[in-house]
């Protein structure tokens, strides 16, 4: 029996040595009380930060969130974030030093512009250093261009990245939204557009009624639905991906709550993978996952993560 | 009160995320239970807990710990200290609202919870006790006893509690320990015991609470909250009111931004679960404060 | 306090008398065991068929179906079904003895011509009386054109709703894939040629992946995903469906597993409802339901269920 | 045996849905079970449940009853009758495989599960006790002992019985009252018991058992089974022979064609829930059937 040693799950992607394979998702996360609980270094493969757009958004109003007893839960946050700006002032010198792990940039703008505009102030600013990489989320509506969202058209996600491309040198990774028909073609026009991944999935569009009310719980009424009644999803998704990009780097998330979960999402052609919803529930899941991962393993004799990643396809 | 950094303010201590075992956990009224709490081991890593330290106003995070069987999601649910006990055992003082907190309540001695905490920012350290007055409404009530119970015995400090009845109360004999009769007034809906009223028309009855008062905390329903504060406004003009949120708590761990409310020169809306959840009453935008903070309190 | 009296939930739509609003889903309900375990004539409003092809069908192959504990299945059956004759002829009439309810047979074809050819046959044979309506699965791909998704075409959906009216005068629901970027388009289709009604939501797209063997549990990878992980989805889709189509009456199923699911998906805006997968749960679903729901109208004075049709949106 | 007509094949009690109450539940070897199960009410109706009537070789749908909670979805699990007694209740013998059986293993007298049954044909109710030759593997022995114990006592009926060890036979109680010892061969994979071997070894040696055999009933792992079919083939090549198979049923309710198995001469698969459990094992298509069937026995 061989034993996984720390190496087993090391991963380089990009060019980028992610010390772990497990990473959290955007949106979910805060570094800093992670690594008070944590110690991070040990356990995540690296940071994403929440979505950052050019300026501060305020986000929707509450509630923005509504538990969905056993599946999950829905979140209609708004991208509420401080902006650019004060993200690279003041988090990203933060967030270096929570476990020294690659650190991912998560942005959104409304048009091909603003993501340009974004990627050149990045590349210009002193804490750029500590910026490992960008994911560019792609399940905001563009306001330039009609409304359409990004993420369900691959011209509008061609554009983007090959723009963002001249502009800055950092690995980008596209992350996509599952409401589509299929992620396919998407995906296909980040990775030839010059993408290094593809994140997937985002949130699945769902729906709570207060029936006491008789209103939807959230003001918007529909909003994002995540946590583990999404893996189904999640898993089919990332599966099609990788049959239709053998080639292609794929970070799967999506209602990972559990190591079996994880090794299923490696297996279906994950390299990396994100936990965002079950931080809510269980703060110590990176280190839960990461012993139960590294336990499995040993008991099967695998040497290096990279023999699962896919192993059902095979 | 300026918002305060990223990072849990200083001087409080950090966060752990333990598996506990319940020691106890008592119906202390119709619907009111104490459950008493001790840290065994770190969730994620095993290894044996140290006690269990905060200030007076945080909070922790419960919930059930991971099984490795069927996934079945729930939020933990955050729950004010009640009491901190010499063996590093906490206790929360909970009323049985929804699913999640019925679920604590069938829980026994032996059984297991996960906590995270402490979390979220204190009620003020250096509130005067005898002139400070502490307006408690249904189980908020929690942290101001846990703010109480901290300095000398009895207690100088003044309290006005409302309950809807007698039955509610669910603390007396900690009350009576802690505060002196002449310093507390009970308010009762129905008039079953003490004051029949609520908290400000208990307050305009008996101006004697008020007199001297440099410093007022505030727990309990919204409504409740916002009366006393415009109570406050008129006949303490000069005192230093704060207010403890119990706005819907998602993750208690500044991860998610669901909990967050408007505060005066705040350019966005801060989280209440890291900026607060104590925040001084007159820089809260009281007008736009969710509907949803202290809804059941 | 006013007593909910058993019309409290009678509906008539496109002429068809529902003597209750609850029906069964397609393809998960057996009406003979059903009617021995429930009397179906207290209980449900009308009997779905299995989707019913041209030619006999024998499925895919095993296993067709995966449990996922908490959230529910995964199936793959591949439409099995004896074919349209031995339906008309077997079926039908002993469905007709199982309560008394309107039946609604499932149809689904490869081609609009098919449609049609199981139309005409539909209306020739003598068990045709016993038919109130016919449920169009739009889910399956269209051999003729290429293989493409009936159910992701507005104009393939407006070319076989308008066909079938031509051919046969039964109000025709159709059924509706939520694996598309938006059903509105599909749903405003289909209305707009002609249909009664949009039966909303079909499966949604998962997978399950054995960690022992190392593969997709299913032969064929992915399958449908239903039951209660999907009800957030399902909720949304016809919250979204009754906003952009007020008048269309819509028929909601996906994962309603209990009366709060099922007075939800009333007020986002369905007359009637279908539950699938908690059959397999719970033979019972349908009494305790009815029974559930009689209560809810009965405690909060409610006369009549249209007054909770789509209330969410008032 | 033509397949047979959409409903429950006549002569069988109609099935219901009940709650049942657990009478007992006895742990009878290391992974082995016999829970006694007493009807109650109609799980729609809550009208008293009569008792409960079967044939042997039909099974029921076990599960946990819905509760007005968090919903959480899980296939009910089959298993065969394997005992019905006078006050109307029911026994299975189960064998913990997953999580299902687990849980049902944690249960206690007076917990409540939800039961549907009786479900699936029987296994021939003509064939003549003295001439029938049982062959079990496993947890398959429940439905046959379930036919032996319906004849004369003691049974003139032969048993052949294949575990993997003598802790894993859980019932020989049961076996010693119903059966007589020279009609009995225990097989043990491991030796510790009985005849060192397989069932089909076990039969190949022992040619007194297969003597004016005419009828044989056979349930238990596939590989047995198939095993066990070829045997008959060539040393009873006049005898009827059954197979009870043990599909994956995800309804049991013929609802899903999830359990299916293709028969010589059907045009399309039959689901064995409702067609089955029971075949003629000329009439399968031994050559297509799921590797799944009986994969736990
Ligand atoms: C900082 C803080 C301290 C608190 N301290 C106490 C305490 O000491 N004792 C006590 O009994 N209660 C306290 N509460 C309120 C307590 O968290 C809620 O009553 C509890 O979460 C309700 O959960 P439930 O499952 O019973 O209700 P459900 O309605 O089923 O809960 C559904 C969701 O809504 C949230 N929720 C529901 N009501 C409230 C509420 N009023 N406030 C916040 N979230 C809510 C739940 O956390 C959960 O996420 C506190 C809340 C906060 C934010
Ligand atoms: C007609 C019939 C009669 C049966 N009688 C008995 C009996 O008397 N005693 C007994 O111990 N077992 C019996 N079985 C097998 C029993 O149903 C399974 O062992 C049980 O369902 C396993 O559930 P689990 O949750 O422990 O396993 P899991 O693997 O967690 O189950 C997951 C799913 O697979 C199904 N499944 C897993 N293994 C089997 C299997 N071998 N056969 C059928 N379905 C399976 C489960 O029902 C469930 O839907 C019978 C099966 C059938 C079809
Ligand atoms: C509260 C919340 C906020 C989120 N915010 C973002 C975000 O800012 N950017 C983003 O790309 N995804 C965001 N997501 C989506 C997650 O990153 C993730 O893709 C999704 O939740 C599915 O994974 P999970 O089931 O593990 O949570 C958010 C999710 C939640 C629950
Ligand atoms: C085993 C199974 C078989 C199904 N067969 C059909 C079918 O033949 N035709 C159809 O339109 N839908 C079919 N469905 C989909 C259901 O009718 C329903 O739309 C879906 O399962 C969502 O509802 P639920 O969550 O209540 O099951 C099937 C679903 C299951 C689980
Ligand atoms: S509760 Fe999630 S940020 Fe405050
Ligand atoms: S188990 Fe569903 S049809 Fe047999």
């Amino acid at each position: 029996m061989t034993t996984a040693t720390a190496s087993a799950t090391q991963q380089t992607i990009a060019g980028i040595e992610f010390p772990h394979c497990i990473l959290n998702a955007s949106g979910c996360f805060n570094p800093v009380t992670f690594h008070q609980l944590n110690h991070l270094g040990a356990c995540l493969g690296g940071i994403v930060t929440k979505t950052t757009t050019p300026e501060p958004r305020p986000g929707n109003p509450l509630p923005r969130t509504v538990e969905l007893p056993g599946v999950g839960m829905l979140n209609s946050i708004g991208l509420q974030n401080p902006g650019l700006t004060h993200v690279l002032q003041q988090d990203i010198p933060t967030f270096a030093d929570c476990g020294n792990v690659p650190i991912i940039l998560s942005i959104a703008a409304c048009s091909t512009a603003e993501f340009a505009d974004m990627a050149a102030a990045i590349e210009a600013h002193p804490h750029r250093r500590h910026i490992q990489a960008l994911e560019v989320n792609l399940s905001c509506p563009n306001v330039a261009k009609g409304g359409v969202d990004f993420g369900k058209s691959p011209e509008l996600i061609a554009d983007i990245i090959t723009t963002l491309k001249q502009v800055t040198p950092l690995p980008l990774f596209a992350k996509l939204t599952p409401n589509v028909a299929s992620m396919v073609p998407m995906a296909e026009s980040a990775m030839a557009a010059g993408a290094s991944g593809i994140v997937a999935i985002n949130t699945v569009l769902g729906a709570h009624i207060n029936i006491h009310s008789k209103k939807a719980t959230l003001p918007r009424i529909s909003g994002g639905y995540s946590g583990p009644g999404i893996f189904p999803i999640a898993l089919h998704h990332v599966l099609t991906l990788k049959r239709a990009l053998p080639t292609a780097t794929i970070i799967g998330v999506g209602g990972i709550s559990n190591a079996e979960n994880a090794i299923a999402m490696l297996m279906a052609g994950a390299s990396l993978l994100q936990v965002g919803t079950q931080c809510f529930a269980n703060p110590s899941v990176f280190g839960q996952l990461h012993q139960q991962l590294h336990q499995y393993m040993a008991d099967e004799g695998i040497t290096h993560m990279d023999e699962l990643v896919g192993a059902a396809l095979a | 009160m300026p918002a305060a950094p990223v990072c849990t303010a200083p001087n409080t201590p950090l966060p752990t995320d333990t598996l506990c075992c319940i020691l106890s956990n008592v119906q202390v009224g119709p619907t009111l239970w104490i459950m008493r709490l001790l840290p065994q081991h770190h969730a994620a890593t095993g290894q044996a807990a140290s006690g269990f330290t905060c200030h007076p106003g945080q909070f922790v995070m419960v919930g059930l710990p991971e099984t490795s069987g069927v996934p079945s999601f729930s939020f933990r649910r955050p729950m004010s200290v009640y009491q901190t006990h010499d063996d590093g055992s906490l206790s929360i003082f909970y009323k049985v609202h929804g699913r999640g907190t019925r679920l604590f309540s069938e829980l026994t001695a032996g059984n297991t919870l996960a906590l995270t905490g402490p979390l979220g920012n204190t009620l003020p350290q250096d509130a005067p006790p005898e002139s400070t007055l502490l307006v408690g409404g249904g189980i908020g009530i929690a942290p101001l006893v846990c703010w109480a119970s901290r300095h000398l015995s009895p207690s100088p400090t003044r309290l006005v509690y409302g309950v809807h009845s007698q039955a509610d109360i669910g603390i007396s004999d900690a009350i009576e320990s802690i505060f002196t009769k002449e310093h507390t007034l009970i308010c009762t809906d129905d008039g079953s015991t003490g004051f029949n009223g609520n908290v400000v028309a208990g307050l305009t009855k008996n101006p004697q609470l008020t007199q001297g008062i440099t410093h007022v905390l505030i727990c309990g329903p919204m409504p409740m909250m916002r009366a006393t504060w415009q109570f406050c406004q008129t006949n303490l003009p000069d005192a230093n009111v704060y207010v403890s949120l119990e706005e819907h708590m998602p993750c208690g761990t500044g991860s998610c931004s669901g909990c967050v409310v408007d505060v005066i020169d705040e350019p966005l809306p801060v989280k209440s679960c890291q900026v607060g959840p104590v925040f001084l009453a007159s820089r809260l935008q009281w007008a736009t404060t969710s509907v949803t903070a202290g809804s059941n309190a």
